[in-house]
């Protein structure tokens, strides 16, 4: 009993305070990142004042947004006013907690904890919270709640501008959650599992990453390429970036459903916006990119040179080298997030309608047909 | 618009300026305009009100004039310089595009009553008629939506007259200026009790 | 005068967003420029010759005492009325120099008509400086006397 | 009971993408413009009143204050209309002058335009790159008069100052590296297909439609109309310049880009070919030192780089003039804005404020 408390409870709630700290953490600098990446790529520097080449700057951020006023507009309900922010909040925590960090679980010898004399039996620690076997309907599930979050944001100003920002997110959201879902299908298909552990343990089985599934040897025909592209553009859309940020298209709607927020609450919803960013990045790479496996993984003889970086701290040093290909992968995919931020103009409402409907949703029944196709005569 | 003209060469003799347009609607309505005559090489053609909107349709359509631009429409407040004639004149530049010439019209408003809105010829002519509006205070007849432009919707003076004080009202700014110390201003919310 | 032309996206590049690439290709490119911007406060703007800032008074070791011969010209050309002078006759020489001289900042537009008007000789008593840092806490402080226009204002260094 | 009214919507005065203080009133059926409704005069200073109680000489700053993003176009107008007034004529040299500053202007405030129009629609990086840009041309203007944006350069007669030494170069620089930076605008908007779906068949407007309602410059010649002073009137010295005039075929909002983008590397030949011509000499005819021009009145137009500007200038024989009246493009451009967004989104809205480039310092004057 004693066991089960711990290893179901005390080591969840562990690293459900672990993966929250380094997630508000990896958003802060996701911010610092965006603002210098974009920065560079506007032949200028970017925030500069606050550390060394501005490196302090979002703990600046953070203490301006805690320090700031919390302003509520007098028409406003200000019940939900409140609330909406931490519907937009919880369902983008929740997600992580089927995430796989990196593969290999390690064991922790029984040990006592100094000064209470607690004796905690010997237990093993892996990098996600929960392997539920259908991991990605989870995911699916719950990253949509988050819409309930912004319409009731923009509803409850009582604002023009918050209201159509909303209405426009909430459409848009609903439309992309489609194609979203159509080109997940695919590598459900492949895998065999909708757990998210099992999805990198069969690209591992297979030899390669699911990018690169090349069926009847033919280099030429990726669908997962496809795959990659509708997710990748499905989830920018989700996540109302760049190109189609329309809810909060600031130069039409001023600041889009959160215009009447300031202060923590508007953090929270910045918070939710980049966690989600995040939660796509790390979806792609966990799908698509092979998860926590090397970057050289599927290359003949090249597949487990650098399985290891720290062979002499054995499994550990697998789990933080694993961790480290993870994280890589992320940090690329929000690089190329940020990049189409830096490059293009924004959609209008209908276009990025008829875009979803009658460009992406076709393509991704064909893609998992294609796929489906491939697969039987593989056999 | 005097650009119409050839570069004055050095020492050689003022040619007297002409324009075909003013030829031409001296000709085809010699009683609608009241004094015709060159300024600076650019012909200026006065019309009494009455006679506005019939001129001005001719010299859009005229194939001889086809003034499709209007190129400016203004007021002027003459109070000063004719005081005992109509107070204002609007002033009207058209250009044609097709034969590239330009032409004046004027026409003169006494204080209080209308000019005829050329709206209907020309649709620019509706925010101009509306800043003359709300400068001079000339009225446009026919004028589908003749209120203030620029000023404030309750503003009750028109700025661009010459009584209209330079500076501005004090009630209009919200503040009344008072000499101070070391003949410096100082400005004050309340009106200043007259002594 | 010629119609502009207006492009069409080719089959081949409708397909395979070529010009979205191309568009990504042209922003990676700039990532590695040389920022053009300037770090204001530490980092100051070069100043080119003309460059007109705001206007003060300066004297000259050919003439004696005051160059200001308080003539007037500058107050009566400035656009917004920006300056007041009152002269006193000269200390040394003939003719009148200025007593007062106050300079509103708080109306000044730059516009450099004083400096052209100057008459006196053989630089203009009154010139556009270099200095172009305006903000004062006091809008007392933006209204100058005479003794204030002379000296040069202190440039604070920001290192960090 | 249920029922579905119009949505009205206060677009401005403060919002970001409305280039200054315009309100908009717009009523919305969905994201559809039923109606909308410019309400200006929030930067109105009067302009025309100082006009009438300063002399000639001090009225020229305010010309600067109009239209603040190109500054020298509003100088030249303004000071033609002296010239024409008193009857002098700008020493030849001081005419290449104007004409070489005066087209910088153009490339500056097209660079505004483009960068602002980008921006609203999403593109963020053009902003930048164009204010870049411009930065070394108000370096160049800054270099010449001392302002970057209030130049107060021209005067009745010819030039203030003349260049001074290494300008012509800079300046020669400048043109020569330009084409390329344009064509890296060209690859991120002109064939993206966003920003051609954003901008094709927005806001169309007929060729006749657009002379009624006195769209001039760059809106009126993307509708196919070709006029422009530069040619139909020349004024200084652009008759002896080669130029094309750029024309539209649609009259939508990607015309226009189209247009101003061409006039951008028209007036970069201009510039190239005026420093080429440009003759020794004084700068500065004899002109009084008090301007008192003899009664009469003139108007003049220019060819400014959002339309035709215009000075009516009535003068009584004084030092100032009985009726200064600046006609500004603006103003009139903006007054199509209704019959151009009817009918469209939200979104274009804020393209189409873009497109019609407007400076409400020139609308309100």
């Amino acid at each position: 009993m004693k066991e089960q408390l711990i290893q179901y409870l005390a080591v969840p709630m562990l690293q459900i305070a672990a993966i929250i700290g380094v997630m508000l953490l990896c958003v802060m600098y996701l911010v610092l990142w965006e603002r210098k990446l974009i920065a560079f790529m506007q032949v200028r520097m970017g925030p500069m004042r606050v550390g060394y080449h501005g490196l302090l700057q979002p703990i600046a951020d953070v203490v301006k947004l805690l320090l700031k006023e919390d302003v509520v507009p007098k028409a406003a309900d200000r019940w939900v006013h409140l609330i909406s922010p931490i519907i937009l909040m919880i369902p983008a925590l929740a997600c992580f907690a089927v995430i796989p960090f990196t593969g290999t679980s390690f064991e922790v010898g029984a040990f006592t904890i100094p000064l209470v004399n607690y004796d905690v039996p010997a237990l093993t620690v892996t990098s996600w919270v929960a392997d539920l076997n259908i991991g990605l309907l989870y995911f699916l599930a719950i990253s949509s709640l988050g819409v309930y979050g912004l319409v009731l944001a923009g509803w409850s100003s009582n604002s023009k501008y918050s209201m159509l920002g909303s209405l426009r997110s909430a459409a848009q959201m609903i439309s992309y959650e489609v194609p979203l879902g159509l080109s997940i299908v695919a590598i459900l298909m492949l895998s065999g599992t909708a757990s998210l552990v099992g999805i990198v343990e069969a690209q591992q089985e297979a030899g390669h990453w699911w990018l690169f599934w090349a069926p009847l040897g033919v280099p030429l025909l990726w669908p997962q390429f496809i795959g990659l592209f509708l997710y990748f553009v499905a989830a920018v859309a989700e996540t109302n970036r760049a190109p189609f940020d329309l809810p909060e298209a600031e130069t039409e709607l001023v600041a889009g459903f959160h215009t009447e927020y300031s202060g923590m609450k508007f953090a929270f919803m910045f918070l939710a916006e980049y966690l989600n960013m995040i939660l796509a990045a790390l979806i792609v790479s966990v799908l698509f990119l092979g998860g926590w496996l090397p970057v050289t993984f599927g290359i003949p003889g090249l597949s487990e040179l650098f399985g290891n970086f720290l062979p002499f701290l054995g499994g550990a040093g697998a789990a933080i080298t694993g961790f480290f290909w993870l994280a890589l992968k992320v940090f690329l995919v929000l690089t190329v997030y940020l990049w189409l931020r830096a490059t293009f103009p924004r959609y209008r409402y209908d276009q990025l309608m008829s875009l979803g409907w009658k460009w992406l949703i076709p393509m991704g029944l064909a893609h998992v047909m294609v796929t489906a196709l491939f697969m039987l005569l593989r056999g | 618009m005097a650009t119409t003209e050839p570069p004055e060469e050095n020492g050689s003799v003022e040619q007297a300026p002409t324009s075909a347009a003013l030829d031409r609607l001296l000709a085809a309505m010699p009683d609608a305009v009241v004094e015709s005559e060159f300024q600076r090489g650019a012909p200026i053609a006065r019309v009494a009100p009455a006679r506005l909107l019939e001129v001005m349709t001719f010299l859009r359509d005229d194939p001889a004039c086809r003034f499709e631009l209007l190129s400016d429409l203004c007021g002027m407040d003459l109070g000063m310089v004719r005081p005992d004639g109509e107070r204002f004149d609007v002033v009207y530049h058209l250009y044609s595009v097709e034969h590239s010439h330009v032409l004046t019209v004027k026409t003169a408003v006494a204080d209080g009553t209308d000019a005829p809105s050329v709206t209907g010829i020309w649709l620019t002519a509706n925010w101009h008629e509306r800043e003359a509006f709300d400068m001079f205070g000339i009225g446009f007849a026919g004028h589908p939506d003749l209120r203030r432009i620029l000023m404030p919707d309750e503003f009750d003076a028109f700025p661009l007259r010459k009584d209209f004080p330079l500076e501005g009202r004090e009630k209009d700014h919200g503040y009344w200026r008072q000499p101070g110390d070391d003949d410096r201003y100082t400005y004050v919310a309340e009106p200043p009790e007259k002594k | 005068m010629s119609v502009v032309q207006r492009p069409e996206l080719s089959l081949w590049k409708r397909l395979f967003l070529v010009e979205l690439l191309q568009g990504m290709a042209v922003t990676f490119r700039h990532w590695w420029r040389k920022p053009t911007t300037e770090q204001y406060p530490k980092e100051r703007p070069k100043i080119l010759p003309r460059f007109r800032g705001i206007p003060k008074l300066q004297d000259h070791p050919d003439v004696e005492g005051i160059l200001c011969i308080a003539c007037n010209q500058c107050s009566i050309i400035c656009p917004d009325d920006c300056i007041t002078v009152l002269g006193e006759p000269r200390t040394v020489g003939k003719g009148k120099q200025a007593k007062v001289f106050i300079l509103d900042y708080e109306r000044c537009c730059l516009c450099g008509l004083c400096e052209e008007v100057c008459p006196t000789t053989p630089v203009p008593a009154i010139f556009m400086s270099h200095e172009y840092e305006l903000a004062r806490y006091k809008r007392v402080d933006l209204m100058n006397d005479m003794k204030e226009l002379y000296e040069p204002q202190p440039t604070k260094e920001y290192l960090k | 009971m249920l029922g579905t009214r119009e949505l009205e919507i206060n677009l401005g005065p403060q919002h970001p993408s409305t280039h200054g203080v315009l309100r908009v009133k717009l009523k919305l059926d969905g994201e559809t413009i039923v109606e909308s409704d410019p309400v200006i005069g929030y930067l109105h200073r009067g302009c025309e009143k100082l006009g009438e109680n300063r002399n000639y000489i001090q009225t020229e700053v305010y010309t600067d204050r109009m239209d603040y993003i190109a500054a020298i176009n509003e100088n030249l107008v303004y000071i033609e209309a002296v010239e024409k007034l008193l009857g002098v004529e700008a020493a030849p040299r001081a005419q290449y002058m104007r004409v070489i500053l005066a087209e910088l202007q153009r490339i500056a405030s097209h660079l505004v335009w483009l960068a602002t129009h980008a921006l609203d629609i999403g593109a963020m990086s053009v902003f930048l790159y164009c204010f870049r840009e411009r930065e070394a041309i108000l370096d160049l203007i800054e270099g010449y008069c001392g302002a970057r944006l209030t130049t107060n350069a021209i005067r009745a007669g010819g030039m203030r100052l003349d260049f001074p030494d290494g300008w012509t170069g800079a300046a020669k620089d400048f043109c020569d590296e330009f084409p390329a930076r344009l064509k890296e605008y060209d690859t991120l908007l002109k064939t993206n297909r966003i920003w051609m779906g954003r901008t094709k068949d927005i806001g169309v407007i007929s060729g006749e439609k657009a002379l009624s309602y006195g769209i001039t410059g760059p809106c009126l010649r993307a509708s196919g109309v070709n006029y422009d002073v530069r040619k139909a009137m020349p004024y200084e010295v652009y008759s002896e310049m080669e130029f094309d005039v750029p024309l539209g075929s649609v009259g939508d909002t990607y015309d226009r880009y189209l247009v101003r983008l061409e006039e951008m590397r028209q007036s970069r030949l201009i510039v190239l070919q005026a420093l080429a011509k440009m003759p020794e000499g004084p700068v500065m005819n004899k002109v009084p030192k008090r301007i008192k021009p003899p009664a009469g009145e003139v108007y003049v137009v220019n060819e400014g780089p959002r339309g035709e500007l215009g000075v009516y200038l009535v003068s009584n024989g004084t030092d100032t003039a009985e009726r200064c009246r600046f006609k500004s493009p603006c103003f009139v451009n903006l007054q199509a804005l209704p019959e151009l967004a009817k009918g469209h989104m939200v979104a274009d809205i804020v393209a189409l404020i873009g497109t019609l480039d407007i400076v409400l310092g020139c609308i309100d004057r």
